[in-house]
C-alpha cells in the first residue's frame, strides 16, 4: 500500500489538478463549493509565497547568514490549508516547519529568520496581536502537543469554547510530525484532550520522514488510526491537496469550536527539500521517489484547477512577483540584522529579579570593562 | 493572628488562600480532589472550589506539567502536585527544556508562574521512589526557582509567595515533617521567599541546611552545646537562589561550616553551597566546608534509611572534624 | 454503559458461575474445552490461596510488621488466567501488585514481603530458573512496558520466536493498569513493539481504579481500543472469570510467540481492597459500587462453576487448608525476618568497583566502629 | 599500529571494533542507520553490521533507553545515541530511576551494560537544545558512570571500555571537537575508563576540566606561560567517578586550582570538585579553588555563545585571580 491508498482518504483536487473527490471526500464538498475565486487564489498566493521565501532562506543558509534552514518546500497545502480553516480567535502551536502557517497568522518571516540565524530562541511574542495567537516554535519534538491542550483545558474552564456563539468559541491547532508522533508527550496530549474535552485539533503532517527514517519505522498503521482510541474522530487527507487540507481542518475546527472535543488530523505529504540544510538525502532516499512526489506538488495542482477554472495568466504572474518581493524583502532585512547585547542572555530568564543573575552579569560587565581597558 | 497547625494544614490553609484570593489559580495533580493527595495536603479543596479549580489529572506527569504551562500561557496560575519524589522524572523534559526555559524563549514575554509542589525526602519508612531528595536537578536548571520550607509558618507563606511568583518555583515539602506543628501568623510574612534564616544563634560553627534536615541541625546543635560547642544554625529556605548573606555573616563569625543534606552528596547543592562560601570567605575558614550527605547511592531499603540519612551524630562527627583543624 | 457492557467482551462464565459464553468468546470455547479438571481447580487453588496470602500480608503491615501492602484482592482471575496461560519460557514482567502471577511463576511470596518490609527494593533474581523469568516489580508506573518490548525485541533478534516451534518459541506478557495506561511510556513501549513486531502481550488490568481516581478520568474510551492504533489485535475480557482469562491470554500468548507480533488485552476486573495499606477508599468510592463487584467475585464465580461441574466438598475444604498454610508459613517467616547489613546499601550500586562507593563505605565502616568504640 | 584520525573517526573505529568482538553488541538511535548519525559517527555501520546490530529507532528517547534496558536483561549490550544533547531530556526517568537502579535493585544479579553516547556542549553555532551540557545531571546520578574524552585516542578506547563495562556508562562526546584529529594507537589503551590525565605539566596553577574545554585549557596554558605563569592542565577524562589522585598531587604542588566548564555552575560537577578538592587539600590551597563556568542561563541564542562560553581569556583572569590570593 502506498502511503495515498488508504480507502479513508480524502482528496477532492488529483495530482493533475482536476476535482476527482474520493468517496470520502463527498461530504466536504460543500465546503469547497463555498469558497470564493479570491479565497482560492489566496491560497495559491499563500503557496507560493512561501516557497519563494523558502527557496531564499536556504540561500541565505548557503550563504552563512543562518545557521541552518528547515524547508517547508513540498508541504504548502497542507500548512495552506489547515492555517486558512483556522478563525482570527483560535491558537497556533506550530513544531518548527509551519512556515507558510505562521506568515498566514500573521508573523513576519524575519522572526523565523532571526530563530535560525541565532538570534533569538524564540521570535514572536504569541500575545501579541499581530501574531494571530500564534505560538513559536518548539523544538522538542511533541512537547508542543501537551501546551496546546494544556491551553484548550484553559478554555474549556474558562468558557471560551461550545457556547455556540462560532464567533466568539475558540480553538486550538497543534502541529506535529510523523517522527514526533512517536514521543510520549503526543499520547499524554491526547489523553489530556479526550478527559478534558479540550476544542483541539491535533495536525499530524505525515511527510514520510523522521529526518533518515521512513514513517515504516514509528509505525506501520495509518496514523491518523492512533486518534480513535482517545474516542478522537480522525481523518487522513491528502495534504498535498490544499482544497481537502482546507475542508477537513475547517469542519475539525469548527466542530472542536463548538463543544465536540478534539479531533485529529494526519495530512499526507512529502517533505521535497533535506530535512534541513545540514541534512543529505541521497543517503537514505531514492531519487524516483522524490519524482513521484514532485508529481504530486500541491502548487501546480493547485494552478493546474485555478487555471481551468479561468484564472488569468496575470494572476500567476502577480503571484509570482509578490512571492519574489517577499523573498528580496527576506534578504534586505537579513542582511540589516544586527547582533546581541550581552545582556540578552541575562535579560529573561527569570520574570523578576534574581541574585544570582545579577552577580553573574555584574561579573560579566565588569570582566568585558576590564578586557576592553587592558585592550586599550 | 497566630494559629497552632501542622505543616500540612499549613499548606492547605496557603492553598486555600491563594485559591480565594486568585481566581486564576488552580490546583492539579493525581489523588488530590475526593481523596485530598495522599498526604491530605489538599483536603477539603476540591469540594470547596470545584473539581474545575482542583483537579485530579490523568495519571501522567509529562501531562501534567506540559499542560500547566499550556494553562499558564492561558493566564492560569497552576499548583501542581506530583505525589513523591521518585515520581517526577517523567516529567524531567517538561521541567527543564519547557518550563524552566519558557520565558526566556518568548525572551520575558510570556511568564511562566507555576509551582511544582513535590513532598520529599526520607525518614518515613517507605518503599522506593518515596524517599528521595532530588532538589540537585532542579537547582541546577536554570530558570527554576527552588524552595522548602521547614515550619508550619514557612510553609503557609511560602506557597502563597511561590503560587504569586511570576516564575515557576520548585516548591519541597519535607514529607516527614507534614505533621510537625507550629505557630502560623496569618497577618504577614515573615520573610521574603528568597531570604535564609538564622534559627539559632552560636558562635563556634555554622550549620546549613533546609527542610527536615533543619530539625536535626538543631538537635545536633543542642548536643553540641552540652558539650561546650556553640552552633549557629541556618536553614536555607531558598535552594535556588540561595541566600548567601546570613550565611556568609556568619561563617566569617564562625570560621567553620558543616552543610547536611539527605540528598547523595556527590554534583550535590552541598557542593555548590561549600564551593561558593569557601570562595566568598575562603581567609575566614578555619577548616574546609565540611559535608554530610545521603551516601551515593540509590536510596536505599527503608530498613537501612537511619544509616542512609544524617542524623545529629553524622552532624557531631563533621563538627569535631572542623573543630579539630 | 457499565464496564462490562462492551459488545466486544469476552466472558465464559456469568456472575452467578453458569457457563454463559459472550458471543465473542464462542471462538475461545474449544480452549476452555480442552481444560482438564487438574487444571480448573488449580485455576481456583492459585486463587484461594494467593487470596489468604493477601489477608495474612494485609493483617502483617497492621502488625507493622510491612511498611505497606497494595492487596491483589479481587483480581485473581484475571493474574491466574493470564498466568497460567503462559508457557514456562515465556517472560513476565508485572507492574507491584501481580502477587499471583509471581506465585504461580515460582516466586517465594516472602520475597515480596521483603520488599513491602523495607528489606530489598527488588525481593528476586528473574535469571534464577526458579523465579519462572519473572521480573521484578516496577514502581515508577509504566516504566516495566518498555522493558518488556525491549526483551522482546532481543527475542525477535535472537530468533527466540517464530520458528514455529511452540516448545522452543517464547513470548513476554506485560502488566500495567488503567492508570499506567495514560503514562507516555506505554505509548513508546507499542510503538517499539509494533515498530519491532516484538511477540508481545500487553496486559492491562483495568480494575477501575487509579488510587482515587476512576478509570473515565484515564479515557472515555475502552482501554483496550488504544491498541488497534498500533495495528495490535486487542481483545477486552471479563477479568473476574478466569476462564475467559486464560483463554485469551492463551490465544494471544500462543499467536505472538509464532510470531504474529504483539497484542493488548484489557482484562476488566476490580480492585476490591484499598489502593495499598495506606488508602482509605470511602474517601472517593460508594458502597454500592463495591457490593456490585461483591457479586462479580472471581472465586465465588469459579467455585459454582467447578461445584456445578461436581467438584467435591473435600476440593474446596483442601483448597481452603492450602491457602491457609500458605498464609501461616508467610507469617512463620516474615517473624523471622533479620535486618540487613548496612554494606548491602554498597553492594550492587555498580557491578565494578567504584572509587566513590568504596570511599564512602570505608568511611561508613570506620565512623561506625568509632561509634561503637565510644559507646562501650 | 597508529593512525591519525578525527574523534569522530576514532569513535566509528571503535565502534566498529567493538561490534567485531562481541556479537552481543548493538547500536541503536535516530538516524544512525543509512544516514550514519547526524554527526556521520556510525557511518557504515549499518552497512557492515546489518540493521539488526545497528537500530533506526522510533523517535522515542525514553523508549530507546527503556527499550535497551529489556535488551540488556536479554544479554545485549546495546549503545545507544541520543541525537543531541537537548533531547536526553525525555529518557530522563528511564535513565535516573531505571537504568541506573537496576542492578542495585536486583542485589546485583542483572548487570546493566548500556551505553548512552551524547554529543554535548557548544561552539557549533547551532540552535536551542543542540549546544547544553548536561553532566551534572548524570553525575549527580548513583548508579551511572560518566565519561568523555577530549582525544581521538581516548575516543577510540574509552568507547570500547565503556561498553566493556558491565555498569551503565553516559558517554559525553565533545561534539565541538569531532574533527579534531589525533593519534590513535590501536593496540592498546593507555588508561583505564575512569583515569584522569596530567596533559601539561605546570608549576604554578592547577587547570581542570573535560571534553572540549581541555583544548581551551591547554590555550590558556600557553598563554600563561607567555605572561610567566606555569599551568598544569589536567583531563578528567572520567567525570564520575572522578579519579582525585592526579588533580589533588597537582593541587598539593601548586596551591592553587581552576575549574573550567561550559556546563552552568550551580550545583555543577565544578561545584563538587572545587568543593571536594578543598576538603582533601585544604591546607595546601593559597586560594579557593576558583571555577569558570557557562552562566546560570539556558544556553543563549547562538550569537551570544562566545560570550556565554569560557575561553582562554576567562580563565586566565581565573588563573590571575587566583594568583592574587
Ligand atoms: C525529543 C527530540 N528528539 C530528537 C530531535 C532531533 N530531531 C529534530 S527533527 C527530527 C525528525 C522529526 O521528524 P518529524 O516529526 O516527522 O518532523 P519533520 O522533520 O518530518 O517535519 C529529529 C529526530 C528533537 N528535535 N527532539
Ligand atoms: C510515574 C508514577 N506516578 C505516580 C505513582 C504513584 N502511584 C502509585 S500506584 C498509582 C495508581 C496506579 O493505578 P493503576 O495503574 O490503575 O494500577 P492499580 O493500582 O489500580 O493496580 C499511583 C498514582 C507512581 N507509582 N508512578
Ligand atoms: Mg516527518
Ligand atoms: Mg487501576
Amino acid at each position: 500500500m502506498t502511503p495515498l491508498d488508504d480507502p479513508a482518504l480524502v482528496r477532492v483536487l488529483a495530482a493533475n489538478g482536476t476535482l476527482a473527490p474520493t468517496p470520502e471526500a463527498e461530504r466536504y464538498l460543500p465546503l469547497i463549493d463555498a469558497l470564493t475565486d479570491a479565497e482560492l487564489e489566496t491560497f495559491y498566493r499563500d503557496m507560493v509565497s512561501i516557497r519563494a521565501f523558502d527557496v531564499q532562506a536556504t540561500n541565505l543558509q548557503r550563504q552563512g547568514q543562518l545557521a541552518l534552514w528547515p524547508p517547508s518546500f513540498g508541504q504548502e497545502a497542507a500548512q495552506v490549508g489547515s492555517a486558512r480553516a483556522a478563525r482570527p480567535q483560535d491558537h497556533i502551536f506550530p513544531s518548527y516547519r509551519e512556515h507558510v502557517v505562521t506568515r498566514i497568522r500573521g508573523v513576519d518571516p524575519l522572526d523565523i529568520i532571526r530563530l535560525m540565524r541565532g538570534l533569538t530562541h524564540g521570535g514572536w511574542d504569541p500575545s501579541d496581536p499581530k501574531n494571530g495567537n500564534t505560538h513559536i516554535y518548539t523544538l522538542v519534538l511533541g512537547a508542543q502537543t501537551l501546551h496546546a491542550t494544556g491551553l484548550g483545558m484553559g478554555l474549556v474552564f474558562d468558557g471560551k469554547c461550545g457556547t455556540g456563539d462560532p464567533e466568539r468559541d475558540e480553538a486550538v491547532i497543534v502541529y506535529y510530525g510523523d517522527g514526533a508522533s512517536s514521543q510520549g508527550d503526543v499520547h499524554e496530549a491526547m489523553v489530556f484532550a479526550a478527559s478534558f474535552q479540550t476544542p483541539e485539533v491535533f495536525f499530524l503532517q505525515n511527510n514520510q520522514w523522521a529526518i533518515s527514517v521512513p514513517v515504516a519505522t514509528q509505525s506501520r498503521t495509518p496514523l491518523y488510526k492512533r486518534a480513535a482510541g482517545y474516542g478522537m474522530p480522525s481523518i487522513q487527507v491528502d495534504g498535498n491537496d490544499v482544497l481537502a487540507s482546507y475542508a477537513v481542518s475547517k469542519a475539525a475546527l469548527d466542530e472542536a469550536r463548538a463543544g465536540g472535543g478534539p479531533r485529529a488530523i494526519e495530512a499526507m505529504t512529502y517533505r521535497r527539500g533535506a530535512h534541513t540544510t545540514s541534512d543529505d538525502p541521497t543517503k537514505y532516499r531514492t531519487s524516483a521517489e522524490e519524482e513521484a512526489w514532485a508529481g504530486r506538488d500541491p502548487i501546480a495542482r493547485l494552478r493546474t484547477f485555478l487555471e481551468a477554472r479561468g484564472a488569468s495568466e496575470q494572476f500567476f504572474e502577480d503571484a509570482d512577483a509578490e512571492g519574489r518581493a517577499l523573498a528580496d524583502d527576506v534578504r534586505v532585512r537579513t542582511n540589516e540584522l544586527g547582533g546581541l547585547p550581552r545582556s540578552h542572555m541575562f535579560d529573561s530568564v527569570y520574570s523578576e529579579a534574581h541574585a544570582l543573575i545579577t552577580e553573574e552579569q555584574r561579573w560579566l560587565d565588569d570582566y568585558e570593562a576590564s578586557m576592553e581597558g587592558g585592550a586599550q | 493572628m497566630t494559629e497552632n497547625m501542622p505543616i500540612s494544614r499549613a499548606l492547605n490553609a496557603g492553598l486555600r488562600r491563594s485559591l480565594e484570593t486568585n481566581d486564576r489559580v488552580l490546583l492539579m495533580g493525581e489523588d488530590i480532589g475526593p481523596l485530598g493527595g495522599v498526604f491530605r495536603v489538599t483536603e477539603g479543596l476540591q469540594s470547596d472550589f470545584g473539581p474545575r479549580r482542583v483537579i485530579d489529572s490523568p495519571l501522567a506527569e509529562s501531562g501534567i506539567v506540559g499542560t500547566a504551562i499550556g494553562l499558564a500561557m492561558g493566564g492560569f496560575r497552576p499548583v501542581l502536585e506530583i505525589q513523591f519524589d521518585g515520581f517526577v522524572f517523567p516529567a524531567f523534559d517538561q521541567i527543564t527544556s519547557q518550563l524552566a526555559k519558557i520565558t526566556n524563549r518568548h525572551e520575558g514575554a510570556l511568564q511562566m508562574p507555576v509551582v511544582i509542589r513535590i513532598p520529599y525526602g526520607g525518614h518515613i519508612g517507605a518503599i522506593e521512589h518515596h524517599q528521595e531528595s532530588p532538589e540537585a536537578y532542579f537547582t541546577h536548571t536554570p530558570g527554576l526557582r527552588v524552595v522548602s520550607p521547614s515550619t508550619a509558618n514557612d510553609a503557609y507563606w511560602m506557597i502563597q509567595q511561590a503560587i504569586d511568583s511570576p516564575d515557576p518555583v520548585v516548591f519541597l515539602e519535607p514529607k516527614a515533617k507534614y505533621w510537625q506543628k507550629g505557630e502560623v501568623d496569618t497577618d504577614a510574612p515573615a520573610l521574603p521567599l528568597h531570604a535564609s534564616r538564622v534559627v539559632r544563634r552560636g558562635t563556634d560553627v555554622t550549620l546549613v541546611g533546609h527542610g527536615a534536615m533543619v530539625t536535626t541541625l538543631l538537635q545536633a546543635a543542642s548536643l553540641a552545646e552540652s558539650e561546650g560547642t556553640s552552633c549557629e544554625v541556618i536553614d536555607l529556605r531558598s535552594l535556588s537562589p540561595v541566600d548567601y548573606g546570613p550565611i556568609l555573616d556568619s561563617v566569617r563569625r564562625t570560621g567553620r561550616m558543616v552543610y547536611a543534606q539527605e540528598a547523595p552528596g556527590f554534583t550535590s547543592l552541598g557542593s555548590e553551597i561549600a564551593a561558593t562560601v569557601t570562595e566568598k570567605a575562603f581567609f575566614a575558614l578555619e577548616a574546609p566546608v565540611l559535608r554530610v550527605s545521603g551516601f551515593d547511592v540509590p536510596f536505599p531499603p527503608a530498613k537501612l534509611e537511619g544509616t542512609y540519612l544524617p542524623d545529629a551524630d553524622r552532624i557531631l562527627e563533621a563538627v569535631d572534624r572542623s573543630l579539630a583543624y
